[in-house]
């Protein structure tokens, strides 16, 4: 069942009307491929200024690969995206990164020939009103301790908070975040659920990928649910009760 | 079912082909074709990129040379003494090596040849730069004159066939599995109890022992053992001939050191007599860049999109 | 019990120091027969290098490991595998270029003790197929013995490798983080899946995941700062304020 | 004077500094082929055709162009850097994604058509080329005489190579280029212009080795095979300094040249390989060399 | 009753690598300069030259020699620059009779203990070459010598063979440094040389090792300091190489100079009109070698190998190479050789004026008797 996205635009979000907002990311009609295999196909959907929205789905539904289209991580892609304004679908990944944008893969890429600080330091700003360092070793006390330390000599949980902070660093204000909570304490996820809430306060934007429902459903203003490299039903936070069939077909949760 | 065939095809052109070709270029050909599938254990198969196979090669070359023209060995003796040593300096070479992976295998390698490139220079068991002139090719089970070239071309047709099958067998063994599985995941392979330094090691000892088999046997067919054959240029040439006949393929280094061979042979002639060296960087360049499977491997891939 | 006695593993102030860092500090494990023991703790708490010291992926810089009452604390990686401690990878860990059937072959075919022989013929391991699908069927692959398995989804690779491992017979399993990155469905069928080859066996756990940890363990190492902080069954520990405070928040 | 090991000290003295001018060549061709390594992941087999082209653009500059040997030494690694950039754009950047082993083998191939070509423009037996009249002659030292232009070449060497340090180490470049050699794709989704990096830092590493073909251009004679055997030995230091760090090749380098240098007096025959044998020990004991990282 | 119908000489040499400036291209021009002069025809059937690049490495020549012989009817091979291709061509001319000319390869062996009865040694050797510099520069007070000897068989030769005519002339030898083959750079042995204190650096290398030798000592201040450079196997393009400047003064001993007589000019000028160079030694040598086969041919009338070669034993090499040279039993072609100098700059005329002969060594001086032979079957 494909529920149209159309259906809510007059839902409120962060206390103002949809239409009143500001398109910051609008993709229309995406298909991404891998080499031969085709992995998106055709994605339609629309983040506007200072919302939260998930992507949520299966394994291999191509939540993942939504993101890395964003970002011009894909080879091959065709269709549209617009982000603040600009056709980036033709664009380098470098040129995307400097329209404000912040990515944390899944697989965290942290630099095994730098250390903390480097890897932290490494990502140019590229828009004012960053957080500083002090701020984020504040936030992730156990960076702060390793800072020395070679990249990938961190922990599996230790290496996705380094993922996380270096791109807070940078004044992105779009923020693409891929399963964040991935091998993390508990605690820590409580922790990173704080400051993605003072992070939408701020104004910025963020598309988070997650697995963990239980962590996303308070977070976020808008679930998309992805299947088989389509959006097909997208859920207002007002909804999720009434939706609650959705997620059981699409996520069996 | 088809590669019976093709097999059969394979054996009965190579049966015949000296009665059509100049059959001293066939033997070239079959043993450089040994040597480029040798060489394709250990980077085909191993994943290793090894750029220090011409010591070997050479190695085994320049034992060879000694057996049978100093020591009066026969034939058979000579060539095994030769394979044999190979084999050793794979062992002491293998050893230190196979600890890295990657670019530092390839620059060991490289330079664990280069020591012995010194060596050969210096002995005076080699004849420095002149090398061993003169090796006799002798007789075959003590019968079979090897002067001549008919009976010279079907002795080392047999040596290719038998190493050919030991090779082709290698790949498909209980220890060929083990191989890939390390060639896949090193580490997981370690974690089923595997000590993957010995099966990397095993499979570049059996890479150049083979490759000191060809090295061997080119000395009997040349009658002479000489410098280029342990050069690290030698080396390059090996890697030109699997990469271009395909890299991990059973026939390609074969198909590879073919081209290679026939290019070297009938340019050394030509017009382009002189630009054999750009011709072969050419080729390397294209390879690399255009057909990275190489012959036998895009006309796989080829076949397998059209049918 | 057998005459072995009770712990199949147990550790003696394992230690092990990172320039001047305490990754794992004096840590005193004892691991029951035939149980499932998840060790748990916040990031960066030691759980992985524990497990890189008990499989010698790392040396200990002191202490002492003991496998079934047998010193083991300087073994080798591969050693200590024939033994019969299996452990899994935080990222799966299978033959991607190989079939599913050969993954598990290849962990089958080292009793055989041809495993170095070249000059014999790849069919030889053919007998070792029905033991295969055996496993391959165990694990809900069946479908997939002939399956290169770069092609398949990241749930059943994790499938996959737990087939491949209990191919080994191990006595002891170690997973790290089993169901990191999985779907919901794949939890619960990895869930069920390790439920299912416990029977017999020992495993150690390395868990994010509080439920799995809860419905599946039957005693909780805590680890902190690569000390114990405590040990016990799901209820004790997790009604342990400090325990709540380090690692559960919320959750708990 | 008494002797030390049996040759006079100024003998010894003397084979030290020329040991630490051949090292200073070494550094920087080591330099160039870290930096190449650092940033693009390929073993730059050309780098010895490329510092054969440093030599010989200073012979065309001089000879077609009148540009003196100090013109040269900027305007030949400038061209032969442009050369770099083209081979860049046009080959090598192809190969970006695959295994680091295509690209010894495409550089490989370069090599042999760089070199073969020259040789048949320009023939194998090379041409002269003098040092500056401002650097001949030379200082004797007490224990040896040391041309100008020796001393000369170790001063550039320095500079050149504490540059590189400077700009690899001590500015953002050199952590862009090591993150860039894991993961370029990642380092551009943070914004970074990696394809333009790639292609400077390969422009900059060939430049380097045109720097070393100029200096050695009024030494050692001007041969399109003069890079094709000192490359083997190049790498050789690389690998013993530690693949891709910067300060790993500039030490080996002036270290290698000294031990090079030693070997000369003592048991000149095996003055070549010493430098092996070095390696193979240091590989053994250290596997990531001497200041590499251990991965 | 020539075989195949057609005469066919197969030139042999590098043309790619090392030695392709003095051999190479060059020595197909010399050979074909031959053919020229004998309209392509002798003895009634055309004359084919067919040429090959064997890159320097034996293997290569052989095969292609055992190729040609086998398969293409080639009656004689030519040129055959470097010693390791001459022995490995030797063998294939001995198994299939067929004439070896050899010119580019230098060492004495060939005509000694590795001699063929079909090989030729047309050129020159690392003896006469000895003989030539060596014995000129003890007469001249030259009389203590050190040598920096590439370490490889042929600089090992060309040093024992020169130290024998140093020391036959009442100099001695006070020490050699053995170096590395190929070695980039000479600084260290240079101070070694220097050190020694002895009156002449004798160089018992060749190629790029000898000029990067010569341009150190310059560097070094040797020849300023007092002490004198004998280049033992040095050619025109490697003189060229070095440079005038650098290397005036520089004594060689050569088979050949362009610049001799009119005859030598006269050949020299349309060499240079086909190649855009002065011939080397080696060039003109291959010249002169096919140039006397084919005489032989021509007043035999057949191209047997036995009947040509005892021909052009009996009658003399007479050309603009060789003044009534004699072919010996054991193979050598003895001819005159000339010690010659490097000239200054200021001396110079023009491009190629670059050598004074100061001396012509007689070809029983410089290639020794044939009693001295150790040939087999001399
Ligand atoms: N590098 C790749 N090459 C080929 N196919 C890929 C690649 N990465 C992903 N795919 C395929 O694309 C599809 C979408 O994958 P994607 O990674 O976007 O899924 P996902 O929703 O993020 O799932 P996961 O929970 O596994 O991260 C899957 O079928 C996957 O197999
Ligand atoms: N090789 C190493 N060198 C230096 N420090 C290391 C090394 N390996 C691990 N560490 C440090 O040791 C600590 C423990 O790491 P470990 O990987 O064992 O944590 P963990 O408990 O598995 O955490 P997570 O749950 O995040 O995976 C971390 O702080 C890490 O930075
Ligand atoms: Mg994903
Ligand atoms: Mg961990």
């Amino acid at each position: 069942m494909i529920i149209d996205a159309e259906d809510h635009q007059n839902h409120e979000i962060g206390g103002r009307h949809l239409s009143e907002h500001i398109e910051e990311l609008r993709i229309q009609d995406l298909h991404a491929f891998y080499g031969e295999s085709h992995a998106l196909h055709g994605i339609d959907m629309t983040v506007y200024q200072g919302e939260l929205v998930t992507l949520l789905g299966r394994n291999g539904s191509g939540r993942t690969t939504t993101l890395r289209a964003v970002m011009g991580l894909i080879g091959h892609r065709t269709g549209s995206i617009v982000l603040k304004g600009e056709e980036i679908i033709k664009a380098q990944p470098h040129k995307i990164a400097h329209l404000g944008v912040g990515y944390c893969p899944e697989e965290r890429g942290i630099f095994s020939s730098l250390n903390v600080e480097e890897n932290l330091m490494l990502p140019p700003n590229v828009a004012p009103g960053g957080m500083s360092v002090e701020e984020i070793y504040d936030m992730f006390p156990n960076l702060a301790e390793r800072r020395k330390s070679m990249g990938t000599r961190l922990s599996g949980g230790e290496q996705q908070m380094l993922a996380m902070a270096r791109i807070l660093r940078t004044g992105a204000n779009v923020l693409l975040l891929d399963e964040i909570t991935e091998g993390l304490a508990p605690v820590i996820n409580d922790k990173l659920g704080e400051v993605l809430i003072k992070l939408k306060e701020r104004g910025y934007t963020i598309v988070l990928v997650e697995q963990n429902f239980r962590f996303a459903a308070p977070l976020a203003d808008r679930h998309f649910i992805m299947d088989h490299g389509h959006i097909v039903a997208t859920i207002h936070k007002d909804e999720l009760e009434s939706k609650q069939h959705v997620f059981d077909e699409y996520l069996s949760v | 079912m088809n590669s019976k065939i093709g097999y059969l095809i394979a054996i009965a052109l190579l049966l015949t082909a000296p009665l059509v070709i100049y059959p001293v270029f066939l033997m070239k050909l079959l043993c450089f074709a040994l040597f480029a599938s040798a060489f394709n254990l250990i980077l085909g198969y191993g994943g290793l990129l090894s750029f220090g196979h011409a010591a070997f090669f050479g190695g085994a070359a320049y034992v060879t040379g000694h057996a049978l023209k100093v020591w009066g060995l026969p034939t058979e003796l000579g060539i095994l003494t030769g394979t044999a040593a190979a084999g050793i300096l794979g062992l002491l070479i293998g050893m230190i090596a196979i600890r890295r992976q990657g670019i530092y295998f390839a620059m060991i390698t490289l330079a664990m040849a280069q020591m012995v490139y010194f060596l050969f220079i210096s002995a005076p068991f080699t004849g420095g730069e002149n090398g061993l002139q003169g090796v006799p090719r002798g007789t075959a089970l003590g019968i079979v004159d090897l002067q001549n070239d008919m009976n010279m071309y079907y002795f080392v047709l047999v040596i290719f066939g038998l190493a050919y099958f030991l090779i082709s067998r290698t790949v498909n063994s209980p220890f060929g599995q083990v191989l890939s599985a390390i060639r896949d995941n090193e580490a997981r392979a370690t974690s089923l109890g595997y000590d993957v330094d010995k099966y990397k090691l095993l499979a570049f000892v059996l890479s150049s022992t083979l490759a000191g088999l060809a090295g061997s046997t080119k000395t009997v067919v040349f009658q002479l053992a000489s410098l280029t054959d342990a050069h690290w240029h030698m080396s390059g040439e090996v890697v030109l001939m699997t990469l271009l006949g395909g890299l991990g393929t059973i026939v390609g280094p074969s198909v590879g050191a073919g081209i290679i061979i026939a290019l070297q042979n009938y340019l050394a002639s030509g017009p382009l007599a002189a630009w054999v060296p750009v011709v072969l960087g050419l080729i390397f360049v294209a390879c690399v860049l255009a057909f990275r499977r190489g012959v036998v491997g895009e006309l796989r891939e080829f076949l397998k999109k059209s049918f | 019990m057998s005459d072995k006695g009770q712990y199949i593993l147990q550790t003696q102030g394992l230690t092990k120091e990172f320039k001047g860092f305490t990754a794992v500090d004096d840590v005193n494990l004892n691991v029951k027969r035939h149980q499932i023991h998840a060790l748990i703790g916040p990031n960066g708490a030691g759980k992985t290098t524990v497990f890189n010291l008990l499989t010698k992926f790392l040396q200990p810089t002191r202490g002492k490991i003991t496998f079934n009452g047998r010193d083991i604390t300087s073994a080798k990686s591969a050693e200590i595998a024939r033994m019969g401690v299996i452990r899994s990878f935080q990222i799966s860990a299978v033959f991607p270029h190989m079939t599913a059937r050969e993954n598990v072959r290849v962990a089958l075919q080292r009793e055989l003790g041809t495993s170095f022989h070249f000059w014999r013929s790849v069919k030889t391991l053919n007998a070792l197929n029905a033991r295969a699908e055996e496993l391959l069927t165990s694990v809900g692959l069946e479908r997939f013995a002939d399956v290169v398995v770069a092609d398949m989804s990241y749930g059943r690779k994790r499938a996959l490798e737990i087939a491949t491992t209990l191919a080994m017979e191990p006595e002891l399993m170690l997973l790290d983080e089993p169901t990191q990155g999985m779907g919901r469905e794949d939890v619960e069928l990895i869930t069920q899946l390790i439920r299912k080859v416990s029977a017999g066996r020992t495993i150690l756990m390395v868990e994010h995941n509080l439920g799995v940890v809860s419905t599946l363990c039957d005693t909780i190492t805590v680890l902190q700062r690569g000390a114990i902080l405590t040990e016990g069954d799901y209820a004790t520990v997790s009604a342990d304020p400090r325990v709540k405070e380090a690692y559960m928040g919320k959750a708990a | 004077m008494t002797d030390l090991l049996g040759f006079p000290p100024q003998v010894l003295f003397g084979q030290l500094l020329l040991g630490l001018i051949n090292g200073a060549f070494y550094a920087v061709l080591s330099l160039g082929l870290a930096v190449i390594f650092g940033l693009l992941n390929i073993v730059n087999f050309a780098h010895g055709a490329l510092y054969m082209l440093g030599a010989f653009a200073t012979l065309g500059l001089t000879k077609w162009l009148g540009i003196g040997y100090w013109g040269a030494l900027i305007f030949a690694p400038i061209i032969v850097g442009i050369f770099g950039i083209v081979l860049e754009r046009l080959l090598l950047r192809r190969l970006a994604g695959v295994d680091h082993l295509y690209g010894l083998l495409l550089t490989f191939g370069l090599a042999l058509v760089i070199e073969g070509t020259f040789v048949k423009l320009f023939g194998s037996s090379g041409m002269p080329y003098s040092a500056p009249a401002e650097l001949s002659g030379g200082v004797n030292l007490g224990f040896m005489f040391l041309p100008w232009y020796r001393g000369w070449v170790v001063v550039a060497a320095l500079i050149a190579c504490g540059a590189t340090w400077f700009l690899f180490e001590k500015t953002k470049i050199g952590a862009y280029l090591r993150a860039g050699t894991e993961n370029p794709r990642l380092l551009q989704a943070f914004g970074v212009n990696v394809p333009l990096l790639t292609t400077l830092a390969y422009g900059y590493g060939v430049a380097l080795a045109a720097f070393a073909g100029v200096l050695a251009a009024p030494i050692t004679q001007v041969n399109p095979l003069m890079g094709s055997n000192l490359i083997i030995v190049v790498f050789a230091v690389v690998v013993i300094g530690g693949m891709g760090s910067i300060m790993g090749a500039v030490v080996t380098g002036l270290a290698m040249g000294v031990i090079e240098g030693l070997t000369k007096v003592f048991w000149p025959e095996a003055s070549s390989t010493v430098i092996f044998v070095v390696m193979a020990i240091v590989l053994v004991l250290r596997p990531a060399g001497l200041f590499g990282k251990t991965a | 009753e020539i075989s195949g119908g057609v005469v066919k000489i197969g030139v042999l040499t590098d043309l790619s690598a090392t030695y392709s400036d003095i051999a190479g291209e060059g020595a197909a021009v010399a050979a074909q300069m031959a053919v020229d002069e004998f309209g392509g025809k002798v003895a009634g059937a055309p004359i084919e030259i067919v040429v090959a690049d064997h890159q320097n490495k034996a293997d290569i020549a052989a095969n292609k020699a055992r190729e040609w012989g086998d398969t293409e009817g080639v009656d004689a091979f030519a040129e055959l620059v470097t010693t390791s291709v001459a022995m490995a061509v030797f063998e294939v001319a001995k198994q299939q009779n067929k004439l070896a000319l050899v010119s580019g390869a230098a060492s004495s062996p060939l005509t000694n203990d590795a001699c063929i009865p079909t090989g030729l040694h047309w050129t020159y050797n690392t003896r006469a070459l000895a003989v030539g510099t060596g014995s000129a520069i003890v007469k001249e007070g030259g009389d203590s010598w050190y040598f920096l000897t590439a370490d490889y068989a042929f600089g090992e030769a060309l040093q024992n063979d020169v130290s024998k005519v140093v020391e036959a002339a009442g100099g001695k030898v006070v020490g050699a440094a053995k170096h590395p083959f190929p070695a980039s750079d000479f600084s260290s042995f240079i101070l070694q040389a220097q050190a020694s204190g002895a009156k002449i650096i004798g160089l018992a290398n060749a190629g790029a090792d000898t000029v990067n030798a010569i341009k150190a000592a310059h560097e070094f201040g040797v020849v300023a300091a007092g002490q004198k450079i004998a280049g033992l196997l040095v050619f025109l393009p490697n003189v060229k190489s070095i440079g005038q400047e650098v290397a005036q003064g520089l004594q060689m001993t050569v088979s050949f100079y362009w610049d001799m007589d009119d005859e030598t000019r006269a050949w020299s000028q349309k060499f240079y009109e086909k190649t855009g160079k002065m011939p080397t030694g080696v060039q003109a040598g291959t010249y002169s070698s096919v140039l006397h086969y084919l005489k032989a041919i021509e007043a035999t009338g057949s191209d047997d190998t036995d009947t040509v070669l005892a021909k052009m034993r009996e009658m003399p090499v007479q050309d603009m190479f060789a003044k009534n040279g004699v072919l010996r039993t054991d193979g050598r072609m003895v001819h005159d050789m000339y010690l010659a100098e490097v000239k200054a700059p200021s001396e110079s005329t023009g491009e190629w004026d670059i050598l004074k002969i100061l001396r012509t060594i007689p070809g029983e001086e410089a290639f020794g008797p044939l009693s001295e032979s150790t040939c087999p079957t001399k």
